[in-house]
């Protein structure tokens, strides 16, 4: 996994590629949580070059989701291919995240 | 590997460091393509095998990344048998449960996701040291 | 793998038969990118694997599918080191020679896309039985 | 690998796709020889879809390039990726092949 974090109309936004598993996903947590000792709000991730996600992943996003819940923010998921928004909703947590098509949607929104 | 009729099955074995999950990942991606899984049962086990491994490396040898995992993966015509052996404590099925997928909080889904990729989700009792998950899917028919 | 600096490797063991090549050139698939080969040089090391695997196959082994290859492949940051090993009779390296390029006939291939793939190609003397083919690169910068 | 024979604009033409390796090669040398006994010519396969080749494989298109000048037959490869091109002429057989970028060059030709 590489990642960046890339600057959208102003919006920082998270932006990890590749696989995410047990061996990245620290790489990913220290992102979000940088966002979050920031108190930024929305906290965006887009997940459109993410070909892989385990449970670890998965923790990851709920632990950003709780931090930023902590300061009332809110923490938003993009661009999931279907293979990653499956083990979402899989994981029930479809509901619990803001999951958006496109950065312009979340602006607007 | 005697010289018996087993010429069905490869055997992987990595350190119990989370580095060599990619390994894992490609070689049971190619393994349920040759035992003919269509692509989203393929991805459902390859998520499991890794979810098997990475915790292995967590509970059995807690993070020791000079312990070692060995994967045996036996593939047949519509039919993957895995078997995750590692050398830790002994551990029972019962023990292992994930939390329940209505509570959210970290954790918890992996076990989820091994026993939605595989019909057949047990420890061989017959293991005299460490533990041997033994892991079974058929191709279902319907979800092809 | 006992428990000491060895964590560094993975070992995948395949039956004699041609039908496990797969599995081997996805798991050195992954391996090249785990020690950042660009893609051009990855491609010429899985292609050399899956070259010294058929060989064993056919010339150590006969095509008997009962015996096995074991890969030993240690991962470091711009190298690959691949360890073959083989039951079959004992050979030397001056005994694998490949035909002259523009002799155009089937065969005589594979040794050519061994020695183009790796820096390092030699038989471990200090086997003591059956064989064991060690072949070394490193990430070139100018091929990069 | 699978394999097809395509029917293009009356000229037959082998189509393997995916991986030609120790295992999947006899397959494609079976078809190239029932070609060969019927004294085709030329022998064109179609490559676009071959992601892989090794040695083997290489193999097999020699023995089948010998099998067609035995009645004078041309043996005509097209749609070769880079990767596939870059083997044969590694080989030194790019010379040998007669090596095509499409079927309506061989038409034409
Ligand atoms: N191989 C194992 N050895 C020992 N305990 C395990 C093993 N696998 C799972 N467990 C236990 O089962 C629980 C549930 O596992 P899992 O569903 O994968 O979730 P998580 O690892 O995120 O907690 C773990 O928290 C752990 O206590
Ligand atoms: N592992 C091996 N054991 C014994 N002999 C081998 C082995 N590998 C290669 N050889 C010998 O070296 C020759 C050249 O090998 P290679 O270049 O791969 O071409 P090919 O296999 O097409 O003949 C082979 O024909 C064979 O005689």
């Amino acid at each position: 996994m590489k990642i960046e974090i890339v600057d959208y109309k102003g919006m920082k936004v998270i932006s990890p590629a590749g696989e995410i598993d047990m061996h990245s996903s620290p790489i990913l947590r220290k992102e979000i949580m940088a966002f979050v000792g920031q108190r930024i709000t929305p906290l965006v991730v887009d997940l459109k070059e993410v070909t892989y996600i385990d449970s670890s992943g998965i923790a990851t996003f709920v632990e950003g989701l709780k931090g930023a819940m902590s300061y009332g923010g809110k923490l938003k998921l993009l661009g999931l291919a279907p293979q990653i928004r499956e083990i979402f909703s899989f994981s029930k947590l479809d509901k619990v995240f803001e999951i958006h098509s496109s950065a312009d949607d979340i602006i607007q929104g | 590997m005697p010289r018996t009729q087993e010429n069905n099955r490869f055997i992987l074995t990595i350190p119990a460091d989370a580095r060599w999950l990619a390994i894992v990942r490609a070689a049971i991606t190619k393994a349920c393509e040759l035992a003919a899984f269509p692509p989203t049962e393929a991805g459902h086990i390859v998520l499991a095998v890794d979810e098997a491994c990475s915790n292995v490396i967590k509970y059995a040898y807690k993070h020791d990344p000079f312990q070692k995992i060995v994967l045996t993966v036996k593939v047949s015509d519509r039919r993957l048998e895995v078997f995750v052996d590692d050398e830790g404590p002994r551990v029972r099925l019962e023990d292992l449960q994930g939390r329940s997928l209505d509570d959210v909080r970290p954790g918890g889904l992996g076990m989820h996701l091994i026993r939605r990729a595989f019909d057949t989700v047990a420890f061989d009792g017959r293991k005299r040291r460490g533990n041997r998950l033994k892991l079974v899917r058929t191709v279902s028919e319907e979800k092809a």
